[in-house]
């Protein structure tokens, strides 16, 4: 039966989520150079549109659709066929079916989205369009069925995954890093200084990401109970933790807090507490978050180091972040907090970290490999790079034809 | 007619437009340039990467007077323009061959 | 009864729609040239204080009040006299009537915010207060009266307008038609170039404008119900593939897919599937919002062939967009979806269609005649338009007496 | 018992309250020079992360926890503890207690956010850090306990304060003249110019505020009701009142209306409705509104002829604001509206007015005290304020190591 | 060769650009300053305060022609930049010793 | 004393800075500009109009050397800022009256 507070806070959860992937535009579009911040933007903004298509076409079907051995939807609901107003027997049973296939269709655009920041300011606008397209279809809907599918073989192996640690932040995460290899770096990279063009809009960006992850998060419950309010809460406590912790992290390594420090913790805190929103405290969050910022920091620091260029520290936001997050449920869920969760380890129940860390292997695995297979598929083909005098120039003008300022 | 350059530190430029006013000058033009000198410039830091940017904002002033008129300019800025420490900045003197102004069609001294 | 979870959809939709006037500030200051920006946020942004103002004391009675003849409200209810934190026994009977009046407060006043893209950049600020107050009042009340209001005659004729495509995006797109002509073209207008100051700005207001839409589509089902969910899903899909369709037109036009050409189109396609939100499914939206997207591509193209100086396009979007999408809901409406609701031709009954157009020529004609003569009065009495030597050195400063940048 | 409406009401007006820090981040960032945006920003948005972790530790419990003599909580609910999903018995009990304390997290942030505008462009990041862990402490939580805290004193005493006008606005404002007074002025202020550096951001900081202010007022009813809906409608007339006349006043005074005078406005009506916004009708509001438009521009016109240098008009706005709504509240108040609440002097009851005035006068009192004692005492150890040299240079770069932009 | 500074209004740079381009004036570089002259500046507004800002907007066009081609170069600048109201901006002319194009490493006029 | 005007294309200042500074040149100013020339500029499309911008963005690089040093420095940015391809852009060269340090007022060569 229709429950009109469950349907508001899922609705109303899909449209905060939804302008998640506006805010990310914002948020990468401010750390590229000016003359590349319309193609950055581009990238995320028109992922809605693509992925919004395909999900409504075969994407959900194959996420959520009559299960097929537990590896995948059937096309069954191709075109949402049966996905109508009334609530779904296998899904969220107090909303109606299209509510939860669209607040799912939101997810289901952000994770391709987050992936752009690996290859920010070099890829061409054509090969990208596509490689959402593939990703989408074969990596993202793949493994939503695994994990939250009806008969999903990770759901049922017993993995805890609250509101996408694996399937959102580690697989963009895994991907973004095969990405950084596969395309290689900016030109200039190293040599010249690649400084933020806006760090205001970066900022305005964080800001939207935050305020849309309640609905990421809360909303995840499927509906509006303690449950929600508990997932809410660790989500904010997570944030805010790791955006003080980065910042002291970088206070004492470079001897100065950075505005785009404080709010890269905030990101890193958000993903990290992703996977455990409704299976931990309020304190535990406040730990899982204040790690979050210190680990996710060291691992962008790393970058440098391991020296491929992920331009927009996806792989050291998402995937370190996202791992951190998943383990950190296996460590930390208890079943005081959400009975129908379970314990981690620090509550007697050292296989739940196993699982954790078995569903964290086969999502990297998978990810990574599927990544490689599509970019070299398309790199041989049309290719995935702009020339490099197109690279000087900037996407915004040989890709789009645009120029984003004339003040 | 002289062309006098001046290379300054951007919060000074009330302080020698005032003093130009002053002593008659009725107009002046400015536009910011990046300055690279003895004076450093700062770190930046992002994702935890430092950046060392090494220019420094600095505004040039560019005047055009009377011959005549052109040590006074000089002194003047020099002195305004002055805080005594590295990066006050320069000043350029050149000879004009001829001013004219657009709206009458004046040339030489007229013009200014 | 007032019910709580259906007054917290209105509440939220409620202030969502409210959000969207200033991102329509954004999406429009974003496109005009610096000089102009404050100028044309302003007409927005001072909108929400002077029509709320006139919504309070004479608006709402005039389009909800006692109905008198079918063609206007009574000012029975002037100054809310009478609208209470009790529902309504005419309107949506499961939330408070303030809640009602609020939500249709900010329908009544992102319409007239929508018009002043048509004269952005010329148009004396004093004129257009005045334009405003004449126009809320003697176009959008009676309009809103007819087709919405307990007894007005365009409602009773059973024209099919889920929210607002004639009331809202017809009036508005007529209404710019007539003051594009009426106010003339800009100065140099076809000679210089008057390319978008900052289209990140734009794209930030495209995304707004798209996250409060969910609150002005889905919050005119006036619960929260499957209708809601359903008319939430359309809206998203519409716009989603208008994006795509624009994008598209244009790179096989043009030769280049550009980032404002995807926001254009995903406008394009919130405007087409709002009067058809709650009467369509997913895939019927989908091909609406793909019509819309290459329809309104075609008739912004037209202008520049047309002659008439439509600034930013309220015409080739929001008049022909909404015209599309009243004669869509003509053709995909079915009383499958929504039973309170019609056939349209596709589903057997060509009458639908048939009064479709009568509701849209109806509208046409009031609004284009009305605004014709407030803008004639006007210009009679106070002018509309700044001097030339206003207009070069723009609006900010002389209308304002502010710089927008200072950087 | 848990409501889902409720709940789902009470998760979204935290959303949208947490939102506005963010945005007032932008509303304070516009209007700094631009070598001092980010910093400007960060105060702002460091907070959301302070003062959570605060909030969780021990400031929800000295605020709302087990009263001890009436002017604060006990420590009972250190970290949390104790305050779990299901229903307080004291506070919102429709509703997870956590979700009550979140939604109260979200005002404690702001709060000392506020204040930030009265120091801007010249204090030290880490004397900053200090003062907002000092100021949370010791000014914000025992304040919200006199007043909404179960035994708190003021309440008791029976001032009306819907949604914060004396714990959140005159707190913050009379604090804000308290540190205005004694960092003193700017380097240069009053010779050189101090021109807003980007105006559209403080006016979309405006947007966002407003847009969340409905979270801020309609949630203090802490249910989804009637209560809700005529809190919401308050909130959005006094603002727009308040918008369109500071406009009118300055363009009376000046000349020209500007566009930050409206967005100022805007903020000086929602500041002013916030005590009232459930015990006055629509009617009310809009004269609250339109005189707090007035009454703030003259105070903020005031401020030079004062000579004291509040960058960003803290004072003008939130504390003579938020002083003229409480006095308001006394004036306006009416049972009519809300049984639960009293009439005003309006209504025949004198006495509301005399207790309103009290619990202004203590408020200020109590903050100016404190605030002056903990700034002193910062200023006595690690010093308040940066060198000049780092002044002229710009807040970003000496205290961030970051610029705003690279266009 | 002479090199040839026009101070101008902004919204004048097509009509001098034409006209220069008429004459076979092949280039010419464009750079945004703030004027001071008799022209005055425009107020602004904030929170109630007023502001004089007393520098104007302008462009400054370099353009390096032949010394016998000079003469017509300025003739045309001043008539096409021309409104006849205070504010049009003036026009420098200096001789220059040498112009290299970096492409070539021509000098002299072959460089322009 | 010479002044070394240079306009180049933007992506080519470091390198051309690092040369100078080898040579021992110890400062420079930097300005950025649009450039008109042969080399085209690009097409923008905005609701499907098409505009095309003739300017190409340039930065002006302004070195003040002792006479002497001039050739040598002319030399470099040539070599540094050339890429081959239209665009690259010219190197001015004019002849300064005087130049003052205005921290220490020295005058003339000290002055650089
Ligand atoms: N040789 C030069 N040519 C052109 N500009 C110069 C030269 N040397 C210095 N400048 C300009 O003067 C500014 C100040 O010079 P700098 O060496 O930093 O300090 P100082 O003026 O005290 O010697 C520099 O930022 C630069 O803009
Ligand atoms: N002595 C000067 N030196 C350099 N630039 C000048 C001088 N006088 C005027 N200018 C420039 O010329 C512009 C126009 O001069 P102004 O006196 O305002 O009007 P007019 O050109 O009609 O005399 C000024 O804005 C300034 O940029
Ligand atoms: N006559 C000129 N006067 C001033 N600047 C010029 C002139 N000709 C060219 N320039 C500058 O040099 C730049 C490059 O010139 P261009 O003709 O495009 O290529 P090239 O330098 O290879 O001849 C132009 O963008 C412009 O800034």
């Amino acid at each position: 039966m229709i429950n009109a507070g469950d349907t508001t806070f899922i609705l109303i959860c899909s449209a905060l989520v939804m302008f998640m992937t506006p805010g990310l535009a914002l948020f990468y579009g401010g750390m590229v150079r000016h003359k590349n911040v319309l193609a950055t933007i581009m990238q995320s903004f028109i992922v809605i549109g693509l992925v919004t298509v395909i999900w409504v076409l075969w994407g959900y079907s194959l996420a959520f659709g009559p299960d097929v051995g537990g590896v995948v939807g059937s096309l069954a609901w191709f075109g949402l066929k049966g996905v109508g107003l009334s609530p779904s027997p296998d899904y969220a049973n107090t909303i109606p079916h299209q509510a939860f296939m669209i607040f799912q269709a939101m997810f289901a655009i952000i994770t391709p989205a987050l992936i752009t920041g690996a290859f920010a300011e070099r890829m061409k606008f054509s090969a990208f369009l596509l490689f959402i397209l593939l990703w989408s279809t074969f990596v993202y809907s793949p493994l939503a069925h695994w994990v939250w599918g009806a008969g999903g073989w990770l759901g049922n192996m017993g993995a805890l995954d609250f509101a996408g640690g694996t399937v959102v932040h580690i697989s963009s995460g895994v991907s973004a890093l095969a990405a950084a290899l596969l395309i290689s770096k900016r030109k200039g990279y190293g040599k010249e200084q690649f400084i933020p063009h806006n760090l205001p809009m970066t900022i305005t960006g964080t800001a939207i990401l935050w305020f849309g992850w309640f609905g990421f998060n809360a909303g995840s419950a499927l509906a509006s109970n303690g449950l929600a309010a508990g997932a809410f809460v660790t989500t904010h406590v997570a944030s805010a933790s790791a955006a003080l912790t980065w910042m002291l992290a970088e206070w004492m390594h470079h001897g100065k807090p950075t505005t785009l420090g404080a709010a890269s913790g905030a990101v890193a805190g958000l993903v990290a507490v992703t996977p455990a929103a409704g299976f931990v405290g309020p304190l535990s969050a406040l730990i899982i978050g204040g790690l979050a910022g210190i680990i996710c920091y060291g691992a962008v620091v790393a970058k440098s180091t391991l020296g491929y260029d992920d331009s927009l520290d996806v792989v050291g936001i998402h995937g370190v972040g996202g791992t951190w997050g998943a383990l950190a449920t296996g460590l930390f869920a208890s079943t005081a907090v959400n009975p129908d969760g379970a314990n981690g380890l620090l509550f007697g129940n050292a296989a739940q970290l196993w699982v954790q860390f078995l569903s964290v292997l086969v999502t990297c695995i998978f990810a990574f490999v599927m990544t490689v297979v599509i970019l070299k598929l398309l790199d041989l083909t049309i290719g995935l790079r702009v020339d490099h005098e197109e690279e000087v120039r900037g996407l915004d003008i040989t890709q789009h034809s645009e120029t984003a300022y004339s003040l | 007619m002289k062309k006098i350059e001046a290379i300054i530190k951007p919060f000074k430029l009330d302080d020698v437009k005032e003093g130009l006013t002053e002593i008659g000058v009725r107009g002046m033009s400015v536009s910011e340039i990046k300055g690279f000198g003895r004076q450093k410039g700062h770190t930046e830091i992002y994702r935890g990467a430092e950046y060392t940017v090494d220019f420094v904002p600095k505004l040039k002033l560019e005047v055009v007077v009377g011959a005549e008129m052109a040590p006074q300019v000089v002194e003047l800025i020099q002195e305004k323009a002055k805080t005594g420490s590295i990066g006050d900045g320069k000043i350029f003197v050149t000879s004009l061959e001829e001013v004219i102004r657009i709206r009458t069609g004046e040339r030489g001294k007229e013009a200014i």
